[in-house]
This record gives C-alpha cells, sequence and structure tokens, in this order.
C-alpha cells in the first residue's frame, strides 16, 4: 500500500470545484451579469457561443452546490454541469509556493494530502 | 465410457511436450497441469487510513472493512454513515458533491439514483502482496521530476 | 512570482474542465497550468478497453505516458461515469511484466518444441512462423492452418485477419473468442431476424417501466448500464426489476422479484409465460397478424460434443440443428399448451406467484418491457432457442423496436458486436453479415477486395472448439492466437485445449501484450502493443461504433496486432498460398506478395500519411507508408453501406462520442425495423423486419431439453463460473492492476453454507473441485457476494493460477457452436 | 351401601371444612414444597427449552429469514468460536424480565397458528415492524443483551478501529447512545429504513 495521510476531521475545509456553463449567447450580458454577484463564483473562460468554464470556492459543499443551483436558475442558462470536486484544509491552500516547483511540487508539504483529498 | 474418455486423455498427456512455466508469471512456478495451493483468504484493511490516490478522478478506496455491509432497495449502510446529513455524527468523509449530480446534470438534494450502489466504483482492499507491480507513473511524480529538473 | 496553492488547484480543476468543454485555456487565466509546457495534461477520448457497455473516458497523457483516466462527460452511454475497472483503466498498460520482444522456445540456439524461451528478432519471429505456414500449406493445405481473434481486436485488425486468412491463406478456420461469448445471440438475431445485433438502444433504459434479467448478472459484468437502470428503477416507483439466475448475486439487491432457478429450467419458464399471455389473451393479435411467421424448431440436436460420445450417437438431428418447419398460431399455441405455470414452478423451483407477476409484466400492454441477457442464456446448450424463445415474448405481444420495449442481447467484450460480428471473424462469416457459404456473398467479398472469383473458400471453417479438438487431432497445425486467453477460457483444458497446443506436431503462436497461460503454452510469443498504444475503433452493445487516436508508445519492441498481421503478409509470394490453377486464370496476381495484393490493392492504400492528424503518432501508418487504418475502414466500409449496415466516413468518428448504424444521412439510427426511427422501413409499413424477405419475424416453437451434464451420486454438484466486478475476463489486464488486485485478489469457491456443513467444511477450508475432466484447489467462501442455492457452486475464471476450465465441459448448443460455461457436474472435497 | 358412602362423604367433608387445628404445619410445608417442586421445575424445563436455537428454527419462519441471515454475520461464526444463539439477544435473562417477554412470546404463537409470516412475501411486509419492537425493547432496556456480553467496562479502546473507539469512548460512554441506536441489522437483514434515526 501506498504512504497514507489520517483522516481529516474536516475542520475549517475549502472546496473548489470547476463548472462547465451552458447559456444562450443572446442572454451573454445578462447572465455574466448575474454570476459575477454569486459570491467566490469566477469565470475563467468562455466562448462566443455562451459556453463557460466557471471555478467555484466555498468553505463546504453545501454552499458548493448551492451556487451551482443558483447559476443554473439564471435566465437563459440552459446548464451548468460540475466537472472537478477538490477539498483541502484553508491553511494548506494559503501556503505559498514557487512557480517553479509547479503543481503539486516540491514546495508542497505533503502531496499525498492534495491528491487523497481531490474527487471526481 | 466417461472413464475411457478420461484415460485416453490421461495418455494423451503423457506424449505431449512438456512445458515447465517459463513465462506464466499469475501463476508462480506452478505448471499448467499443476494445482497449486490457493493461498489463504485475507482479511479486509481496516485501519481507516486515507489512501493516495495516483489521479484526483480516480475513485478512493474504501479504508475499512465492509463485509456484510447491506446496499440493496431497503437500505445503503455505507450512506448512513457518508451521506450530506450523516458525517455531522459519523465524523466520515461526505461523499463527493458529483454523487448529487443526475444523469442530466442536475443537482438533487440526496445522492443520485445513478450513484446508489455504492461498491461499483469503491472497493475495500485486502492485505495481500501484489503478484505483479505496476509501473504506473502518477502525474504529481512527473511534476516534481519537472520540478527537480528546474 | 508568488502563487498559493489555492490558485494551482483552480488552474488545475479548470483546466479539466476546460478539456472537456472543449474550450482552450488562455495564458492569463491559467498562470501556472500554461506557463510551463511540463505541466500540460493532454485529455482525449478513448473507450473503455474493457466489457460491451463501451463507455467513453477522457485519457489524460502527459510527457508520452497515460497518467490519468476519467469517464468521459460528453459520452451519452456513461456520461462521465465509470466502474471500478474503468476508473484505473491507466494502468492497464504498465503492469511489470510487459512482453517487450519476441520469444521462441529454443535448445541450443536452434527451434525445440520442449525448448526454453528465447529473446529474438522480429525477423527471426517471422522467419521461423512463415517457414512452418509454408511447409504446413505445401503438405496439408490451407485447412491444417487457423487463426484464433478476438472481440478486443480493432475493427481494422478483426479486418485485416479477414483478409489475411479468407483471402490470402484461403482457409476458414478463423474463429474469434466472441464464439464463447456472443456467438448463441448471433444466431438467436439470424433465425428470428435474419439480421445480427439489437433492433433497440440504450437510451431504452430511460424510458422501460419494466426490465427483465435473464440469467445476467448486469450489477457486476455492466455496471455503468446498471446505474441507468438503478436510476431508472429508484426514480421511478412504478419500475419493476425482476432479477432471473441459478444463484443469487449482487443484481438482486435491485430486485422486485428476485428468482433463483434450477439450472435449464429457463426454457420451461420461457415456454409458460408464452403460454400464459396466449390462455390470457394477451397477444397483440394485430402485430402478430401483420409481422410475424410462426416454425417449429428441429429437437434432439445433441450437445456438439465429439461425434463418438453417446450424447452425439444418441441424438437423432445433430446435423440438422438449424432446421425448422412452418406452422401456424394454433400450432404454436397447442405446442406451449403443456407448459403452465404451475408446472414451470415444479420444475424450476420458482414460486407460482413470482412466476405469474413476471408473466404480467409482459401481459400488461401498457408496460414497456426491457429484456437483458447476456451469458446465462447465451452460453447454454440451448442457447440460440432461448435467444428465439426471449423474443418469442416480445413478439407476441408487439414489445419491439420502440422506445422502452426492448429485448436487448447484450455483449461481453469491447468490440465483439464492431469487430466480431460485423467484421465476420467468424469460421462462416464474411463483413456485414455475409456468409462464405453463399456464392453471391463470396462474389461481392471478392469485388470489393479485388480478388479473382473463386479465391475465398464455401466450406465453413473450424469454430473454436473445434479448433482445439482440431489441434489435439493433428489436424491444424500451424495456429495463431491474438488478443485472447484461450488456454484459461476455453472449455475442458485437460482434455482438450491443453493437448491441442502442445501436440509435438503442431506449432503454436500468441501475440498478447502480457505473459498468459496461454502465451506459456505457445511456442513462440510476440509481444503486443494494446489499447491506446494504437489508433483504433470498436464498437458495442448498442451497434455504436466509437474511435480512439494513438496516444503513447507501446514499450519496448511490442507492436501492435495490425502491424504483426500485415507484416506476416509480406512473408508470402502469391505462389505459396494460391493453388497453381487459381493463379493460372488470374495471372496478373503472380509473382506478387500477399502483402501487395490485400492491402496494397488501390483501396487500402488510398489514403496516404498527409491524411494522418500530425497531433497524434500513428505507428502503423509509418511503418506502411499510408494511413493503412482509414484505407482498411473505408474499404470494410463498402461491404455495409446501402445494405442496412452503413457506416459513417472515418473522419467523423474521430470527432463524435461514436455513433449507431445504420448511419444514414449522416444520421444514426436508434430503434431499427421501426418507421420514423429506421431509414430501411418502407413508407406505410409502421413496423418492418427487413432481414426476412417478407419482412416478418419469426416466432419459434421449441421445447425443453435436458442439459448435457447433471449432478449424480458421485459428481453431486452443478458448477457454473464466471467473472467478477473488479476483473476482466482472464485477469491479464485487471490482476496487474494494485487496486482491483487488492480488492479480489484470488478465485473462491462460492458456496452454500449448508452444502459446506454437509462436507465438513468450513468458510477459508482449501479444496478439491474435481469433474470427470479435471480439477482445481481453491477455498470455500459461504458468506461472499454470490450466494449460491445448495446444490450449486459457483467459481470465478479470471484467476490464473485457479484454471477452473480444467473441469469445465465442453458440450455446447449444436446451432451456435457456443460452449455452456454454466452447467457441469462436479465434486467438492477437502484437501 | 349408597348411604354408607353418602356418609363417609360427608363425614370427610366435615373434617377438611374444619381449620386446620389437627394438622401439623410441616405437613402442609412439604406437601406445597413438592408440589412446588413439580410445577415450578417443569414450568422452568419448559422455559428453558423455549429457548434453544433448535426450538427457535424448528419455525420455517425463522429457519428460512432471519436464521439464514444470522449465518452470514460475525455473530454467528468468528475468529473465537463464540457464538450468540437467537435468546442470547431476544430473550432477557433476568428472571422478571424473560417471564415477560415470555408473555409477550404468546403474540407469537398466536401469529405462528395464523400463519402471518408464513411466506417470504409476507415476513418482508412485516420486517419493519417486527424489527421495530426488537429496536424498542433494546433501547427501552439500554441493549441489556448486548452488554450481557459486551461489557463498556471491559472494553479496550485501543484493540478497536479509529472509528468504533471515537463513537464508543464518547457516545456510548457519556449514556448519550446505547449499543442499537448504531448497531442495527448486525444480525439480521434491515428492512427498510426510511425515517428511521440515523439513516436520513
Amino acid at each position: 500500500m501506498r504512504n497514507a495521510v489520517a483522516l481529516n476531521t474536516g475542520k475549517d475545509e475549502e472546496h473548489i470545484v470547476s463548472v462547465i456553463l451552458h447559456g444562450r449567447p443572446e442572454h451573454r450580458l445578462a447572465i455574466e451579469l448575474a454570476m459575477d454577484t454569486l459570491a467566490g463564483v469566477e469565470r475563467v473562460v468562455q466562448d462566443e457561443l455562451g459556453k463557460y468554464v466557471l471555478v467555484i470556492g466555498a468553505p463546504t459543499a453545501r454552499q458548493v452546490m448551492q451556487q451551482i443551483e443558483a447559476l443554473q436558475t439564471i435566465e437563459g442558462v440552459l446548464s451548468a454541469t460540475l466537472v472537478a470536486h477538490h477539498t483541502e484544509a484553508s491553511e494548506y491552500l494559503n501556503q505559498e509556493i514557487e512557480m517553479s516547483s509547479l503543481i503539486l511540487g516540491k514546495a508542497d508539504p505533503d502531496p499525498a494530502q492534495i491528491i487523497a483529498r481531490s474527487t471526481l | 465410457m466417461k472413464k475411457r474418455f478420461a484415460l485416453c486423455s490421461l495418455l494423451v498427456l503423457l506424449s505431449l511436450a512438456q512445458a515447465d512455466n517459463q513465462v506464466a508469471t499469475l501463476r508462480g512456478s506452478a505448471e499448467l497441469l499443476d494445482t497449486a495451493q490457493p493461498p489463504a483468504m485475507a482479511d479486509e484493511i481496516n485501519n481507516d487510513q486515507r489512501r493516495v490516490r495516483d489521479y484526483p478522478m480516480a475513485a478512493p478506496t474504501i479504508p475499512h472493512k465492509i463485509a456484510g455491509y447491506q446496499i440493496d432497495l431497503k437500505v445503503n449502510k455505507c450512506l448512513s454513515c457518508h451521506n450530506r446529513l450523516r458525517v455531522a455524527d459519523s465524523q466520515a468523509p461526505m461523499i463527493s458533491v458529483t454523487h448529487f449530480m443526475n444523469r442530466d446534470g442536475n443537482f438533487l438534494a440526496d445522492v443520485s439514483p445513478n450513484r446508489y450502489f455504492c461498491t461499483q466504483c469503491h472497493a475495500s482492499q485486502q492485505s495481500v502482496k501484489l503478484l505483479i507491480e505496476n509501473d504506473f507513473i502518477s502525474m504529481d511524480e512527473l511534476f516534481l521530476k519537472a520540478g527537480a529538473s528546474h | 512570482m508568488k502563487l498559493t496553492r489555492r490558485d494551482v488547484i483552480k488552474a488545475q480543476a479548470a483546466a479539466v474542465a476546460a478539456s472537456v468543454a472543449g474550450l482552450s485555456m488562455p495564458v492569463q487565466a491559467t498562470n501556472l497550468i500554461t506557463s510551463s509546457a511540463e505541466n500540460q495534461i493532454q485529455w482525449d477520448k478513448a473507450p473503455c478497453r474493457f466489457c460491451g457497455t463501451g463507455c467513453s473516458v477522457s485519457v489524460g497523457t502527459k510527457a508520452g505516458k497515460v497518467v490519468a483516466t476519467h469517464g468521459d462527460q460528453l459520452s451519452p452511454v456513461n456520461r462521465g461515469l465509470n466502474c471500478i475497472k474503468g476508473y484505473f483503466l491507466a494502468k492497464i498498460i504498465y503492469g511489470r511484466d510487459r512482453l517487450t520482444q519476441p520469444l521462441l522456445r529454443k535448445t541450443n540456439g536452434v527451434y525445440d518444441k520442449n525448448g526454453e524461451f528465447t529473446p529474438v528478432s522480429w525477423d527471426e519471429a517471422f522467419d521461423a512462423m512463415a517457414e512452418k505456414w509454408k511447409a504446413t500449406l505445401k503438405t496439408k493445405g490451407p485447412e491444417a492452418i487457423g487463426m484464433f481473434g478476438s472481440g478486443q481486436w480493432t475493427v481494422w485488425e478483426g479486418y485485416a485477419a479477414v483478409k489475411l486468412m479468407k483471402a490470402g491463406f484461403r482457409s476458414n478456420n478463423l474463429d474469434p473468442n466472441a464464439r464463447h461469448c456472443m456467438a448463441s445471440a448471433v444466431a438467436g438475431f439470424m433465425r428470428t431476424f435474419g439480421i445480427d445485433e439489437p433492433m433497440g438502444c440504450y437510451d431504452d433504459f430511460e424510458h422501460a417501466d419494466a426490465f427483465v434479467l435473464w440469467g445476467s448478472n448486469m450489477a457486476e459484468m455492466h455496471p455503468i448500464l446498471w446505474t441507468r437502470i438503478t436510476d431508472r428503477r429508484l426514480s421511478h416507483p412504478h419500475v419493476k426489476v425482476v432479477v432471473m439466475s441459478t444463484y443469487q448475486h449482487r443484481s438482486f439487491d435491485l430486485a422486485d422479484i428476485p428468482m433463483v432457478f434450477k439450472p435449464q429450467t429457463d426454457l420451461i419458464i420461457a415456454n409458460a409465460l408464452a403460454n400464459y399471455l396466449i390462455e390470457n389473451d394477451r397477444v397483440n393479435k394485430d402485430f402478430v397478424a401483420k409481422h410475424v411467421n410462426f416454425r417449429k424448431g428441429t429437437d434432439d440436436i445433441g450437445y456438439g460434443l465429439r461425434p463418438e460420445h453417446p450424447l452425439e450417437q444418441q441424438a437423432k438431428n445433430a446435423a440438422t440443428a438449424n432446421d425448422s418447419e412452418s406452422i401456424d398460431f394454433k400450432a404454436y399455441a397447442a405446442f406451449v399448451k403443456p407448459y403452465t405455470l404451475a408446472y414451470a414452478a415444479k420444475e424450476s423451483g420458482v414460486s407460482e406467484p413470482a412466476l405469474r407477476a413476471l408473466a404480467d409484466i409482459y401481459a400488461d400492454p401498457k408496460t414497456k418491457v426491457m429484456s437483458l441477457w447476456t451469458m446465462g442464456v447465451n452460453q447454454h446448450t440451448r442457447g440460440v432457442w432461448m435467444n428465439n424463445m426471449i423474443y418469442n415474448l416480445h413478439l407476441l405481444t408487439g414489445k419491439i423496436s420502440a422506445p422502452g420495449n426492448s429485448p436487448f442481447s447484450l455483449t461481453g467484450q469491447p468490440s465483439a458486436c464492431g469487430t466480431a460480428r460485423e467484421v465476420g471473424t467468424f469460421a462462416h462469416r464474411l463483413p456485414a453479415d455475409l456468409v462464405v457459404t453463399n456464392p453471391a456473398h463470396r462474389l461481392r467479398a471478392e469485388k470489393i477486395w479485388r480478388l479473382p472469383e473463386g479465391t475465398v473458400p464455401s466450406k465453413v471453417g473450424a469454430h473454436a472448439a473445434l479448433q482445439n479438438r482440431h489441434l489435439k487431432d493433428s489436424k491444424i497445425n500451424c495456429y495463431w492466437v491474438q488478443v485472447n486467453n484461450n488456454m484459461q477460457a476455453a472449455a475442458n483444458m485437460m482434455e482438450e485445449t491443453y493437448p491441442g497446443y502442445r501436440n509435438p506436431e503442431n506449432f503454436i503462436v500468441v501475440s498478447d501484450a502480457y505473459p498468459t497461460v496461454t502465451c506459456e503454452a505457445a511456442d513462440l510469443i510476440l509481444p503486443t502493443a494494446m489499447w491506446v498504444e494504437k489508433e483504433g475503433a470498436y464498437g458495442n452493445a448498442e451497434r455504436r461504433t466509437q474511435f480512439w487516436h494513438q496516444l503513447t508508445q507501446a514499450p519496448g519492441e511490442a507492436r501492435s496486432d495490425l502491424w504483426q498481421l500485415m507484416e506476416f503478409a509480406k512473408r508470402f509470394t502469391m505462389e505459396d498460398v494460391w493453388p497453381a490453377e487459381l493463379l493460372a486464370a488470374n495471372p496478373d496476381y503472380k509473382d506478387r506478395s500477399m502483402f501487395d495484393v490485400l492491402f496494397r490493392n488501390g483501396t487500402v492504400d488510398r489514403f496516404g500519411l498527409d491524411e494522418v492528424d500530425k497531433k497524434y503518432a500513428n505507428d502503423e501508418a509509418d511503418a506502411f507508408g499510408f494511413y493503412v487504418q482509414k484505407g482498411l475502414f473505408e474499404e470494410y466500409a463498402e461491404f455495409g453501406r446501402g445494405h442496412g449496415h452503413d457506416l459513417a466516413p472515418f473522419d467523423r468518428y474521430h470527432e463524435e462520442r461514436g455513433l449507431r448504424w445504420p448511419v444514414v444521412a449522416g444520421k444514426e439510427t436508434q430503434w431499427r425495423f421501426r418507421e420514423g426511427y429506421d431509414p430501411y422501413v418502407e413508407p406505410g409499413r409502421g413496423v418492418q423486419f427487413y432481414g426476412k424477405s417478407d419482412g416478418r419475424a419469426i416466432i419459434f416453437a421449441l421445447p425443453y431439453e435436458p442439459p448435457a451434464e447433471s449432478p449424480d451420486a458421485e459428481y453431486d454438484l452443478w458448477l457454473s463460473t464466471g467473472r467478477v466486478l473488479e476483473h476482466w475476463h482472464s485477469g491479464s489486464m485487471t490482476q496487474r492492476v494494485p487496486e482491483l488486485y487488492n480488492a479480489l485478489p484470488d478465485a473462491l469457491c462460492y458456496m452454500h453454507p449448508d452444502d459446506a456443513r454437509s462436507r465438513g467444511l468450513r468458510r477459508g477450508d482449501e479444496i478439491r473441485v474435481a469433474s470427470r475432466r479435471g480439477e482445481i484447489r481453491t477455498r470455500v467462501e459461504t458468506r461472499g457476494r454470490n450466494k449460491p442455492p445448495v446444490g450449486l457452486i459457483f467459481v470465478p475464471w479470471f484467476d490464473a493460477s485457479q484454471l477452473i476450465n480444467k473441469c469445465t465441459l465442453d458440450a455446447m448448443d449444436p446451432i451456435s457452436k457456443q460452449t455452456d460455461y454454466k452447467k457441469c457436474a462436479v465434486k467438492v472435497a477437502k484437501v | 351401601m349408597w348411604s354408607r358412602f353418602m356418609s363417609l362423604l360427608i363425614s370427610s367433608w366435615r373434617v377438611l371444612a374444619r381449620p386446620a387445628s389437627h394438622y401439623s404445619l410441616g405437613f402442609l410445608t412439604l406437601g406445597g414444597f413438592v408440589a412446588g417442586i413439580i410445577f415450578w421445575g417443569g414450568f422452568n424445563t419448559a422455559l428453558e427449552a423455549a429457548n434453544t436455537e433448535a426450538f427457535c428454527i424448528s419455525c420455517h419462519e425463522m429457519r428460512t429469514n432471519v436464521y439464514v441471515e444470522l449465518q452470514e454475520t460475525i455473530h454467528f461464526s468468528n475468529r473465537s468460536g463464540v457464538r450468540a444463539t437467537c435468546s442470547d439477544c431476544h430473550v432477557p435473562h433476568e428472571w422478571t424480565y424473560k417471564i415477560a417477554r415470555k408473555i409477550q412470546a404468546s403474540k407469537e404463537v398466536w401469529g405462528k397458528v395464523f400463519g402471518t409470516i408464513n411466506t417470504r412475501e409476507k415476513f418482508e411486509a412485516k420486517r419493519r415492524e417486527l424489527a421495530e419492537h426488537e429496536w424498542a425493547r433494546f433501547k427501552a432496556n439500554d441493549s441489556l443483551e448486548c452488554r450481557n456480553c459486551h461489557e463498556f467496562a471491559a472494553m479496550d479502546f485501543t484493540r478497536q478501529s479509529e472509528r468504533a473507539s471515537n463513537q464508543h469512548s464518547t457516545a456510548l460512554a457519556s449514556g448519550d447512545k446505547t449499543c442499537i441506536d448504531c448497531h442495527k441489522g448486525i444480525a439480521h437483514h434491515l428492512p427498510d429504513m426510511s425515517g428511521v434515526p440515523g439513516w436520513e
């Protein structure tokens, strides 16, 4: 068995998820205004057909789901589909790392932890 | 009648070119015609230690016993600890929110029915030695390499 | 520049989503992800390597390695889900003991059947092979050459094999391991509908009101389809699930009506249900009058054993097993009349109320029924009959070819349909349902292949089990096995398979990625590229054809089966393989290599390297100098286009998550034989079973006949073999994935506690499971996921160190030639 | 003849009707004692006989349903071979409770006679109700029958899995929860648990 990590009792966690959102192109402005008002929702990339990739950060899974439900109820939104979900203690997420150490890189306190806590 | 078949097949076997085990690595040293002693039945690992996953999307394996867990039309034993409303009491990790999303991408209040049978993706692990090592390199190992090369 | 882990994780999450959405990440949005090439994971689609469901997975590659896989969100089959095998797919190509160079048995530097496996070059390997092949062709002719393939061949690999064997070597001794898996389903389709493969599709899962599993354990064998049934059942309370089997298994966890029946009595149950429909006036008379004919099948057809076997001596109609005579509805009704529910209950051991509840599901015109089956029905000495009898129920009620009304034959292998069945790698078949026994069909193939008339032999070749018998009897001496592990998979290993492979007169070649037990029994082992180490195409159980690109390099000198087949063809001139008279009549084929005639025929080689997508490697195209896969596919597609098997143009499949044939005017077909869905149905016909000339499907009157071998005083237990969720087939891939191996490392003998107690056994005891043919040692499991009734044991066959097929009997369905792996008699004793 | 018999009867009635001034206390006690032994012993033997597993599974309702399920569990077979029989969990060990339970049992005899669960279907239909009776009983007596073997004081938390020791050292120790609250379905299959606390 690979090296294991103790069960995290889950206090002060942070949830990061990415979402694909399809909206009607004609509603684009309204949709963008609406989602920019939602806490923790960031627009990462989009195309002119009304397709968006969003990232949502929230302290609990419940809030993540509320935000996605909120997105789905926006006028002109066809679908908001969750793709990746990552959970981790905030203390880790706040850590600064060097560009050169890259994702899950050597500066990481415990790379195992991060992998172990992500789910899809 | 049958006896005669068995007999002549035995004679055939004697006349054959023999094949002592040279390559069939999953059989250890046992020759094809041998009946090797089966290994003793191992126990499920029950240490609650969450395991490293080689990539984020891999379904996590179960770090505790699930023998006798009932998952059927009546009840789902796994969810009695891992479901959203239960984790406060059980302190077990909650099932990923992806499990609340149904086939059409809509969010449901409870776990999505198509995710109901946990054991289709998640299995407990037995304490046994691997027959064959696996040389899969995980992305983080690659990243570490890449990082080191800077 | 400083960043927090938060930025990194967010960027990574976004990258995954963007790859799924098909959006490219702008640099500023992914400062870190795109800032260094080393961090980029490239995502591509590929069908899963395992079962016939045909899930699509997103494959992540980096630095030439497969580093991750996850369910493809865009796939209509699995919508982002995978089963436990699928989640660990990335690891199947990285087992430490991958074969990386050819191995030839040698003593003192020369080939010796009893020699040690010695590394050799591909040249030496092919030289040794060609020498044996040529010598055998001279002395014994093409019928002494054989090949055993697989439903795990890619479409073009199977197609190249058909050309090589049937046109090149002019031998029909080509069969796939799909013979063990699908043959009864194929014969069932051909007898009832005259055209192969299901009329419905997976969309039926979201429309049906009831699901009836005939001996299938979908919870373990088709997990993702099971999630769709579970979804439907749990979110629609009116939906009913009926699970029928000879032992209790995981699918029973969702069963509203569970049924454990005595082996072989499914024949009685099926007839009893038909009789119930007739006696309760639940027959859809209008449908039957318009779309159905009735026939009575031949009975007393034997068990496909060796001719000298007493059972074959007794069987009256073994030679005419597939015959039938026309009858009318009255005669059919009279035929099934004796099969009352009470009689069925008595014979099967299932309670009469349960049987009635099932019958009412078929009877109620408002209940949309999906019947599902796989090995329980197909691996059955009367498997073709069972297929026909399930169709009987759907035809009597008209519940067919409409959303939710669907008799659905599931497949075991990823391309059992796409390759074995559609390409026609069976001993009697040619592409698109054509058969070698039909002169017009042979002519059509010869025309498309640009070969002279009379090239393709008309005699049906040796099927899977017969190939092993011919090897043992020295009738086949040169034998090539690709993409399967038949020493472990074929029944009666001790009396047939092993003696055949180790027969001193035979030369056995096995192409595989890993050293399996079949490799162990071989004389030459060829290291083979697998899955995304080559460009490929699979066809799943719902007629969906799916493509993938080559995403990584095979290790060492491993080469794809396609490369091996085509490269080997270069070793022969037409003089080596064709008779003088055929060449005399067609002089322009003289002095040409078999490779040129088969693969440089102006069709296969018509697409140049410039057509290959530069983003991806393509080792075969590089090796042969043209887009091999596209050329083979487009030539193959000619067979089906305009004949009910239309495939889309090659390039489109690289864009789509698969398309369900027939693809006419760019549109796929969901429900065949139904006007409005199927373009082949003539306007106004409503329903047209166009596989039959009069557009009518056939309801068959077929009786109960006993199994080939039943428990007796000495061998007092039924043995059923099968698969488990965590392992695929013989385990050569999944036993090398740590998470899957640790989930279920060894095979066990699943047994009823009372059977254990009465034999003085307890859980974990080492036991000997012995039949009249052979024995294995294993351990008792009385608490496992499978719960057999008293009198039956279940032993899975994935475990290479517990070869349960030493015990099984090679009795088969005489029509389909598919072996019954579910019923033979064994005894169990403590070691 | 007839008159002699009548006079004897009458005279003996007079004897019995008078207070027992002439009979020794010893006679009375001894008589009572003997009678006691006979009745009480027979009663108890009967009780004990009705406590054996053999008796329970002599009914097919028990044998084909709950007993089959028990056999798959750790309470039936385990590493040390110490196993629980039906009565260990379902019949109180302390006398007065036992009698109470036995009186309840008369209802089950009734059920047996009228076949209220004599098919698998009927049993499944009643499974929730029957289970709830047992849960209620265990809850009421603080899982007494569990504790007869699983003594809280004797639990070594260091020998338990992390999950188990967490729960036992907190909820169980504080008396906030009792065994049955978490260990439902430990010896038999569970019924439909919708609405049962802890199974949301």
